[in-house]
Parts: structure tokens; sequence; C-alpha cells
């Protein structure tokens, strides 16, 4: 899905088509209509500017409105980044993300860890496992108090940023979030930018594979 | 900068009458400096601009080039540097804006911005503010646009205390049979696309073609806020309109607004036009004279068949993007202005957007002897740990993270060689091949303070061996040359020699000069010139993006080698002014056969995939390029300087921190030193294997069987990695 | 039916921190000597013109805009919503 | 010595455009219906608390802050200090 300001729809849709081979289109958020789809991908960028708030504009969209409709039919969700932005806007995942500790907007590769992987998107991720990929964000810091962490978060799949790479100050190192079950999964790293060897930094490995293996894989066996 | 009485003289001979109000606002703008090259133009033609990949060269918005038999590169510089003095922030993202759309003006995508960023000291406060307002700016647009900045080059000097040098590119790329060659023809209509023209920007060009003065307070019109957002639209609606083939030309508006757009394309194609200028979709209520020169951002002008408009407005529409039909083409090579049916303006085309240039009187200032002082009588050396602990904390030399990591380099997925890993920035075409390009942009302002000539040389030289350390093939270059008041006979002659040194290198190195920019009146209120700077941008072909080269160290054992000589040449070096203040003496000499050939050596090598990490050596010197690699790669080094191929050296420092330029340092795979060696005699390039690579952090220097220079791996880190306490505790 | 000015203003709830007003604070004011400033905290600031037949009715008019249009987000934003003078 | 908490407000000048604040009303007010919202403008909001012998004298101290430490930039922006009420 894309609005205005979106601008990692054609990166999503190259590693979804040309790595994965998934079909894949990018829909004009005035052409949205959630019943064509298996799954939907709100891609990184700035939609409206980043304005007012990352995501807030967007998510007060009638194409986002009408997520909870895909929500309710248990499509799958993905929200990267400001898609993750939205997603939270639009209260289809718990908690806020604020501006980073440092101020400044921030790309750097980064480790995160999956714990209680489940849904469509972490189907085939290990508990436990490490994933290398790349943020690149201002507003990526996220919040959520402590009650509804209790309530909402200890028996859900999350991406934690391994000890020493947290890079906007998230509180319990949260990287990523999804709902219980896992349909609807948001993260600020950015997946499709960490999928092909060639684009990992020595020190990296490409930790967003497993998110599209695991999306073509459920979808396959008629998610 | 107001019309000269000659230049009134001339308008009253063009048009054969007195000007209208709006006829003699057309012509300040476009006859100011920015817009008209006039003080420039005579020079400029010294250039070298032809090879045979070169499919558009200088004269166009941009040029385009040939990158491989079907695909080019639509690259080009610009500055922002008076608009980023009084209001760093939007003045360094609108700089953005506007580059961005130059390489829209060919129908090709944006893929790669740069930033080339001369600044003043990180603890002067005003400079501390100036860097955070250039840096965040251009991260807020860059970011928002959606096109990552992949490289650039940062330098901090007090001459830039209150007049930075904000030099900006961008790199598109297109199928060949996709760019936008067409030409307007008579009855074609004129499109404006994009912001609502306003107040804001009214004669930001004739801004930046005068000194700033002292109470940049009434500046205010220059002021302009970038809108990322609509950039962005129009980015995406014109991808569409071209893939569709809907579009037949397109200009930017940039400097000079309206005017620029419709005289420069009537007189590139012997047109004339008519406009109606109340049909243009505005932001307040604007008289005829502001609707013709505002310089508000983010708006284009397209080209469009009359027949074809419906489908234009179709795309428009759908990307909420708001337009206005304003006129059309005819073929009397006139300019014909009306408002609400009113004539307000009638001029031909041709002599409005060429007004004569000018020729100034140059000549070079007492000062410039200090280029040819030679460097005899240094103080003793200082230690050589101490002095490369200076180096590579002096923000020149440190890591530029604190600046790269704020830019989104990645967004597009094409970016594999990321900033701070390789000399060079590439990108893969992301065309199912493993095609790509490098890019990288360079200057070094003390050289050319000190000797414009050879300085300006130099960042030709050094901007090509960047491009082949990550084993491209270098096949053009654009320039902007930032100088001082034109006006100035001593400022002058900065720019001409600049220019000269540019045109000398790149004939020798083959390179066409496709495009540039120039700049003048880089001075402060009190009429001192910042230091004068050549900037180069260059792009490298790279046949296979997973063979590129990055400088860290990869392999416990592997052999370092020295490519090339080394000369005792520091003057006008980072290591003579950060150990003893000194800014004078010859500078390294540019070195044009030396730096072919040994270039084609290590394209040779890394070819034949006997390398693990090339460097070009640069500021610094060799010391500094070996801590580079070795702090990048995690890894420590065991070298000699006996065995550093050099000439007429008497001390030590002469050969770990003179910047003799056309040298490498690389990383040979063990089992390849030999071959290396061959391929070296072979094409008769000077080569010394100084060492190893070691697997535990130290970092060791030796002379006979002593150790000059042993240091812990973490110790240098802390140094190169120091800028971001500089400008973040600074102040 | 006339012209009314109302400021919005977004600032973090006190639990949830604000490190741009903590930076500002510490790196520049505290650093410059200004010790009698204790504290910073940084927010939004929304100045809207709303046509109403009141200030009061225009004041309901934007705290209902930032409620239904979560001009301002609960979870971590207080609100202020008043009438400039 | 008491402490004071004294507003600044910081919004670009009048003349100069505010793209955020044309987005969020044609993109969202706008969109929603909110025809009586006739405009917005952003700015930015801090909050410092001062310690002065009086009201005033903070009022001098903020201003004094906010022009020594480029806390806004006088050639874009507006500022406007002045007590929390
Ligand atoms: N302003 C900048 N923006 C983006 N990248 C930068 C900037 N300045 C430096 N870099 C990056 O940092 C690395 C080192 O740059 P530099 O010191 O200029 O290298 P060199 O000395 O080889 O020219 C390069 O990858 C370069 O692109
Ligand atoms: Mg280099």
């Amino acid at each position: 899905m894309k609005f205005p300001g979106t601008n990692c729809d054609e990166d999503v849709r190259h590693v979804l088509v040309d790595v994965f081979g998934l079909e894949a289109e990018i829909v004009w958020y005035k052409e949205f209509a959630v019943k064509q789809w298996d799954a939907v991908i709100l891609p990184g960028g700035f939609s409206y500017g980043d304005w007012l708030r990352a995501g807030a504009i967007a998510a007060r969209t009638h194409a986002v409105e009408e997520l909870a409709e895909a929500r309710y039919l248990g499509i799958p969700l993905l929200g990267i980044c400001n898609g993750f932005q939205i997603l939270v806007e639009v209260g289809l995942l718990p908690g806020a993300l604020l501006y980073n500790d440092s101020g400044r907007f921030v790309c750097r590769w980064i480790r995160t860890v999956v714990e209680r992987p489940r849904g469509p998107w972490l189907a085939l991720a290990r508990d436990g496992q490490e994933l290398d990929m790349p943020i690149a964000h201002a507003e990526g810091r996220y919040y959520i108090d402590e009650e509804s962490y209790n309530s909402l978060l200890l028996n859900a799949p999350v991406l934690r940023y391994l000890n020493g790479f947290n890079p906007n100050g998230s509180v319990h190192d949260i990287a990523g979030v999804g709902t219980e079950d896992g349909v609807v999964f948001g993260l600020m790293p950015h997946p499709e930018r960490a999928s092909e060897e060639l684009l990992a930094p020595k020190m990296f490995s490409p930790g967003g594979r497993v998110i599209f293996e695991s999306i073509s894989y459920s979808l396959k066996r008629g998610w | 900068m107001p019309l000269s009485p000659e230049e009134i003289n001339e308008i009253r001979r063009v048009l054969g009458r007195e000007p209208t109000v709006e006829e003699l606002a057309m012509f300040e703008a476009q006859w100011s400096e920015h817009c008209s090259y006039k003080s420039s133009r005579i020079l400029l033609r010294l250039l070298p601009a032809e090879s045979r990949y070169v499919v558009v060269g200088p004269g166009r918005d941009a040029p385009a080039v040939k990158l491989f038999k079907d695909f080019v590169v639509v690259f080009k510089i610009e500055s922002h540097n008076h608009p980023s003095a009084v209001d760093p922030y939007d003045g360094a993202a609108t700089g953005i804006g506007g580059i961005v759309r130059d390489i829209l003006t060919l129908g090709a995508k944006p893929v790669a911005l740069l930033d080339m960023l001369y600044m003043g000291e990180p603890v002067d406060p005003h400079a501390n503010w100036l860097i955070r307002g250039i840096v965040k700016g251009i991260s807020d647009y860059g970011n928002r646009i959606g096109v990552p900045t992949v490289a650039g080059d940062t330098w901090f000097d007090a001459s830039f205390n209150t007049q930075p040098l904000v030099n900006v590119a961008c790199v598109g790329v297109a199928p060949l049979n996709n760019i936008v060659l067409g030409s307007p023809r008579p009855g074609d209509l004129i499109v404006i696309m994009g912001n609502a023209t306003g107040k804001d920007g009214l004669l930001g060009s004739s801004f930046a073609s005068k000194p700033l003065a002292e109470d940049t307070d009434k500046e205010i019109g220059a002021v302009q806020v970038g809108d990322p957002l609509t950039e962005k639209l129009l980015i995406d609606s014109l991808q569409i309109l071209v893939s569709k083939g809907l579009v037949k030309y397109i200009k930017d508006l940039g400097g000079g607004g309206l005017t620029t757009a419709i005289s420069e394309t009537c007189a590139d194609h012997g047109l004339g036009a008519v406009i109606e200028l109340d049909k243009m979709h505005t932001r307040q209520k604007l008289v005829p004279l502001e609707l013709l020169v505002s310089e508000s951002q983010e708006r284009m002008l397209i080209v469009v068949e009359p027949s074809r408009l419906r489908e234009v407005e179709e795309v428009l529409t759908s990307y909420d993007m708001p337009y206005s039909v304003i006129g059309y083409f005819t073929e009397d090579g006139l300019i014909r202005i009306f408002y609400k049916g009113a004539k307000v303006a009638e001029v031909p085309a041709k002599e409005l957007a060429r007004p004569r240039a000018v020729r100034r009187a140059s000549h070079p200032p007492a000062e410039a002897l200090k280029g040819l002082k030679p460097v005899y009588s240094l103080p003793q050396e200082p230690s050589y740990i101490e002095s490369l602990v200076k180096l590579l904390s002096s923000p020149n030399i440190a890591s530029k993270r604190w600046v790269y990591e704020q830019y989104d380099h990645e967004v597009g997925v094409r970016s594999v060689i990321k900033p701070g890993l390789g000399d060079a920035a590439v990108l893969r075409l992301l065309d199912g091949s493993l095609r790509g390009f490098a890019v990288k942009g360079d200057a070094n302002p003390r050289y050319t303070s000190i000797d414009p000539f050879h300085g300006a040389a130099n960042s030709v030289a050094e901007c090509f061996r960047n491009l082949v350390a990550v084993g491209s093939k270098p096949i053009a270059i654009v320039d902007e040359l930032n100088a001082g008041n034109p006006e100035k006979p001593d400022h002058f002659w900065y720019f001409e020699m600049m220019l000269k040194g540019v045109a000398w290198m790149a004939e020798e190195l083959g390179l066409p000069v496709v495009g540039g920019k120039v700049s003048f009146y880089n001075e402060d209120y009190r009429g001192r010139q910042v230091k004068p700077t050549t900037t180069i941008v260059g792009v490298g072909r790279v046949q296979d993006v997973s063979k590129a080269m990055t400088m860290d160290l990869k392999e416990e054992g592997s052999a370092i080698a020295v490519v090339g000589v080394t000369y005792p040449e520091l003057g006008g070096t980072e290591y003579l002014y950060r150990l003893f203040g000194l800014e004078e003496g010859e500078i390294p000499r540019p070195r044009p056969s030396s730096e072919l050939r040994n270039a084609m050596f290590i394209l040779k090598a890394v070819g034949m995939n006997m390398l693990n990490a090339v460097h070009d050596v640069g500021v610094g010197g060799l010391a500094v390029a070996l801590a580079e690699m070795a702090i990048l790669g995690n890894m420590g080094i065991e070298v000699s300087v006996d065995r550093i191929y050099a000439r007429g050296v008497q001390r030590i420092d002469e050969i770990l921190f003179s910047e003799t330029q056309a040298r490498y340092v690389v990383e040979v795979k063990s089992a390849r030193v030999e071959e290396f060696k061959k391929l070296a005699r072979r094409l008769g390039v000077h080569i010394s294997i100084i060492g190893n690579v070691l697997d535990k952090p130290v970092f060791t220097i030796s002379k006979g069987s002593k150790y000059i220079l042993s240091a812990d791996l973490s110790l240098l880190r802390d140094s190169y990695n120091s800028l971001e306490r500089v400008i973040e505790g600074g102040v | 039916m006339s012209a009314h000015l109302v400021e919005v203003i977004i600032t973090n709830k006190s639990g949830v921190r604000d490190p741009e007003g903590e930076t500002i604070h510490k790196h520049l004011i505290l650093k410059k000597g200004y010790s009698m400033v204790m504290g910073v905290r940084t927010g939004k600031y929304l100045l809207m013109t709303v046509s109403a037949s009141s200030a009061e009715e225009a004041i309901r008019v934007v705290k209902e805009v930032c409620e239904k249009l979560r001009i301002y987000n609960p979870i971590v934003h207080d609100i202020e919503v008043r009438l400039h003078t």
C-alpha cells in the first residue's frame, strides 16, 4: 500500500517478486480494497512527510481504516518502519513510536532477536533466532506502559534489539511487535533491505529473508 | 545584483524601446550571475566535454552519459551556499530539492544523492549551529524523498565559519531509450506542475549573485522552506508521465523561476511562447512581475502535446498534484506575456536567455606566493604516534559517521558499498544484472586556496582515484567551482586558475567534464573570500558490483602493498596544519601519467581477484590510509618504512604523512603476491610490499629492526571516531 | 461567524521521556552557564484559524478535531487547547 | 527566588511557508470535513522552568537564552516568550 511519501514500495516489491518469486503489486492508497489481497504490506517511507507524527495522517485515511476489516478477515498485515508507525497510530498494534533518544535520524545495521515467533510472517523463524537488518528512522523509540506491556506483549511475538544494538531508546529493546496470533506484525528495521547477501555489510547477514520466506510458505500452505 | 547602466542600455537596444517593469525584472533575473554565467561562460569553454559516452553534454539542465550501451546516468552538481549561510536547515534542504529536479528534466530516476560540505570549525558556536542545521536539512529532505544519500565529502575550516559551502549532487539512471530528449514544437502546451507559486523566494538568484549582506535579516524573501512531500510526488508522477510517453520535454523551475525556464526552453529550440500569467496556480495574490520571477520550490515545467493533455491531467489528479496550463509555444522566437488579457512583456527569447558574456580582470594576489614556498625547514619531527593520533582525530580525517548515519543511505536497495567502507559508493542498477556504478565527490579547500590550479587538478585526481579504488572505471565528472567576488580581480584569479586546473587534469585523464556549476560571491560581509574550493563529482562504471572493493582489511597473513612512488610533499598537508599550524608550501604535485598507469594496474589486479582491500592515499598520507584500513577491518598490521618506494625523502614524516598523489594501499591475498609483483613489472608500476595483516589488534610501523610506531588499535579507533564528540559536545 | 485563533499544545505525558528537551537543557543551556534554567520540556504547537460563531464554539471544534483525528496520541501525549490572545 | 514556567513558541514568520501545517490542513482536517478550520500553522513549543526573582526576570532570561543559543533562527522564525498560566 502506497501513500504520498511512501518510498520503500518498489524495494519491497523487488524483494517479493524478484527475490522470492511471489506475485505483488504496488497499490496507490486511493485504489486500495482489502478483499483483493492475500496479504498486505505497508512499506517504509515518510507518508505525508511524517508530518504531525510519523504515520499519523496516513492512519486516518480511508485505506487504513479499511485495514480493520482485513484484521477481521484474518488477512496477514505487515508494517515496516513507517508502515509499523501507521499500524500503531491506527491502533492495530499496541504502543507508540516516539522520537529517537539521540534526537537524530539514524541509518545503520543492527542485530535483533525473535521471541515467540508465530503467525504468517514468522512461521519459519526459530525462537531466539538472531536477525540482522538495517534501521533508518527518526521516530522509532517504542513506548508502551508496563501494564499494557504485561497484558499485550508477554504472549505475543516480538523482535528485540540485541544487547548493545538498541539505536533509539525503545523500552524493553523492542524493535517489532505483533498481535498475539502474529497475523499483524510491525517492525522498525527493514527486512527488504536485508534479503540479499549482496547488500549485507561484512559483519552482518541478511536477516530479513526469514520474514519473506515465512509469508511465502504460509500463503502457499493456504494461510 | 541590480542591472548595470550598460546592461539597461543593452536591453533598450534589444527591445528598441523602454522596457516595462516586468521586462526589467525578467532581464534582471535571467542576467544574474547565477542564471547566465556571464562572468564564467568564456572560460568554461576550456573544459573538455566530449567523449564517446556522452549522450547529452553541458547546456541542458543535466548531462547524460552512457554507463553501458543500453543505460545512461544523469548526474549534476549544485551549490546552495548563500541560502545555507542564513538558514542552514532550509538552505541545505532546498539545495537537495533543486538538484533532484535537474535530474528529473531528462526523465531519469534519481537513485543517489551526494553532499560535499565545507563548513566552519565545530568548536565555533555559530559554525556548530550551521553544521547541525545543514546536515539535518539534507537528512530531512533527502530521506523524505526516498533518494539515498550515499556519499559525500566533509571538511571543516575556520574560513567557512559564517559562509559554508554546501555542494550537493544527484545521480539518476535510465535505460537509454527512456530518456526524454524530445523538442517542443509550436502549439505544444506549457504546463506548470507542483507547488503553488508564492512570494517566497522572490529574487533568490540575485541573492546568490552578491555578497552576504551584513544585516541578513532583510533577506527574508530569499528564505525558502523545503517541501519534500511535494517533491516526492513530483518524482513519482513524472516517472509515470515519462513511462507513458506523455511528456515531450521537461524543465525545472529553479533560479530565475518561470522567466528562466521559458526563456531557455525557447532559446534552445528557436521558439517563442505565449504565456497567460493569470492561469498559474498561486498561493497568494501576486502581481505579474512576481509571477515571472518567483523561485518557489518544487515546481516543474512540462511540455505536452494538446492531444495528450487529458491523460496528463488524469495522472496529475490522481497524485493530488496541482498544475496549470499556462500557455503554448510559437514559431516566432518572441516571448509574449499576458496578464488578464493585457500584454505585460514581449521579449526576444534568444537575447533574454544569453546576455553578453563579461570578461573579468584577473590577477594573482600577493598571498598566492605562499603556494610557491618550498617547505624546507621544519621543526624536529614530533612523535609518530602523537602525529597519527592528531591526524586521525582531525575532523577532516575522522570518520564522518555522525554525518552519513543521519542519511538514509539504503533506500532503493541499490547501495552495495555504503558510506564509510569504500572510497566511493557503489550502487547496482537493479535491472536484473550485476551491473552498477560508483560515485564520489571530492575537494580540498586547503589545496585550492594555496594553489588553485594544481589544487583543482588534484580534486579531479582524487575523485578519479576514489572511483578506481572501489574497482570502477571512471567515465565522466561534473564540477562545482566555489569562488569569491568575480568583480575583484584577485578573487577572480582563483576562479580562473581552478577552472584551468580542472580542464587540464580532466583532459589528461580522459574524463569529460559533462556539466557543472559556478558559485561566486562566497565571501563574508567584510569582503573576505572563503577558501576557494573546487568540488568534483565523478561516476565510474562497475561491471559486477559483487566484486567491488572496500578498504577494510580482511584476512590475516595477507600482504600490504603501496602502489606508487612517495615524494617529500608536505606542503598544504593536513600534517603540516595539525602539527605545525602551517597552511602553505608547494602542494602535492598532480601526476596525471602516474594516475593513469596506477589506476590501470589497480583495475587489472581487482579484475584478476588478487586483492582483498583497496584504499587510495589521500589527506593524512600513508600512515592515515593504513590506520583507516586497520580500524575498519578491525585487524592489526605490521609494516616497515624501509621498503616503501620513495624519492628524495630525508625524514620519516615525509614518508608517513606526505600526500603525494597517484598512490594506493592494497591488501594482496597471500597466495597471489608473486603474480601481483609480476603484473606491476609488466605495467611499469612501482609497488612496495611493506608488511602483513595481523589478527591481533596492534598497529606497528618499524624502521630497520626498531618499532617507530606501535599502538593499540583501540586507541586509533577512538581517535578516528571522535567527530561525534567534537560536534555534539563541542559547544 | 468570525475567525478565531485557537492554539493546540502537545507535549509528552510526564511519564514519557523527552530526550529533545533534555538535550537542549543539558547540552546547550547548562553548558552555556544558564543554571537558573532548571528544566526544559518540548512539544508541538499548532495554531488553527477557525470560523465559528463564538470563541467557545471554536475551542469546541478544535477539541473535537484533536480527539477525532488523533492530532495527539493519548497514549503518550498531553494536550492543551486554548484561545490565542 | 522561585520557579517560573516560561513558554516559548517558535513559528515560521508569516511570509515563510509551513508545509507541515499545510499538509495537516489539506490532507487531514479538510479531508475529514472540518471546513470551518481555515488554516493551520505549526511550530515548536518549549516549556522552561526558570528560577528567578520575578516573572519578568524569568522571561528576560529565557529571551536571552533563545537569542544567544540560537534556539530559533531570527531570519526564519517568529518567537513568542510568555508566562505559562
Ligand atoms: N557529507 C557526507 N555525506 C555522506 N557521506 C560522507 C560525507 N562525508 C564523507 N562521507 C563518506 O565517508 C567516507 C570517507 O570519506 P572521505 O574521508 O571524504 O574519503 P576520501 O578521503 O577517500 O575522499 C566515504 O564513504 C564518504 O562518502
Ligand atoms: Mg579516498
